[in-house]
């Protein structure tokens, strides 16, 4: 299992490696990119600020939880930080299961949880130069 | 009596400051109570103040939660990673 | 888009690739893999063969499909043939969308339909020396 | 009539060829006709015979596509890609 936040480029080659195993038989893997227009709105970047603590103590525990509701091989979650450019992968969460199902379920459910309890926010760079917390209420 | 917050994000760039130290005449206080006083303090973050999440190491807090003398919390808005 | 037989081993790197685009949110990338053991049996390598021109126009069927029920960005399939050792990539689905809800559908739906309508077949290498087709009925 | 059948997987291999050729003494036939011949010529494919598929060219077709004379199919067993 490998839960990481980091400040370097992900690699879908090596999250992809972290899942791997004979004792699969499928793998999903989920990335969230940086895009451009939101609500009709142009982003040139995002940065991206945690509780880095937090956030890697939140992401164990939904490994855990996940791990408790399907028969996953393999698991891993690694959240970039810092500045990113437009179309760059800022998430990634990978599960490998015996059969495809399960996968997508956990995979879903990961990216899912994480997203309303991991403490990590973005920063909106607008087009117009201005910026922007994104604080969902 | 007296509790600490760190702040993050948003409520860390409204505020200008990472952390706060708020002052309670009360000897048992909740959750509840440091967010009104954290608002009483800083109305910058009255708009946020609703949605504000409190945690206490690295476990969310709710309202209810008993706050001890002392204390050293974290105070952050809605997460938006991903 | 891509749609592809290959011989080669598979790259989730240069799958990733065909579909990235700072129009989407994010990306799903579902593969499958040469599993050790089925019910109980082991197996030590498979051999894919296919009936190629058709499976390339079923393959571009279901992502035509795909994308008339979900607004996909970028989409690739790519199913190896050949002899595959335990645990290499035997089918790759990727698909990017603005947002995740429908990467995760459309990924489904592509792995679900691809193994009932694409003529594709494995035949097992079980442990015990034995070869066997698989064909589910 | 003629019709010409290209197997794949197990069905060449039960069959030990990639093509079969079958003769129709009616004039008029169907897929249904024709994985009836496919049996009777070669017995050994009598358990997957429920389950064969049909295409022509790169499509499927059910059993009451109607074959013409000279018709070149393609027939195998459930697909196990993926």
């Amino acid at each position: 299992m490998s839960i990481e936040l980091t400040q370097e480029v992900i690699q879908t080659e090596e999250i992809y490696a972290q899942v791997a195993s004979k004792d699969a038989g499928a793998v999903v893997l989920f990335l969230g990119t940086v895009r451009e227009m939101t609500s009709g709105r142009q982003t040139v970047a995002l940065d991206y600020d945690a509780y880095p603590e937090m956030a890697l103590a939140q992401m164990e525990k939904l490994a855990s939880e996940a791990r408790e509701k399907w028969p996953l091989v393999e698991l891993a979650i690694v959240h970039r930080l810092g500045h990113l450019e437009l179309g760059e992968i800022s998430v990634a969460v990978a599960v490998s299961t015996p059969h495809r199902r399960d996968a997508f379920e956990a995979g879903q459910y990961l990216i899912d949880e994480l997203k309303v309890r991991v403490p990590v926010w973005k920063k909106e760079n607008w087009s117009d130069g201005t910026t922007e917390w994104v604080h969902p209420t | 009596m007296k509790v600490k917050l760190t702040l993050f994000a948003g409520a860390r760039d409204k505020v200008g400051s990472d952390s706060v130290e708020l002052q309670f005449p009360e000897a048992s206080i909740t959750v509840a109570d440091v967010r009104k006083s954290l608002i009483d303090t800083c109305p910058v973050l009255e708009p946020l103040a609703p949605h504000l999440h409190f945690a206490l190491g690295t476990e969310y807090i709710g309202n209810d939660y008993p706050v001890a003398d002392g204390a050293e919390l974290v105070c952050f808005p809605p997460v938006s990673g991903g």
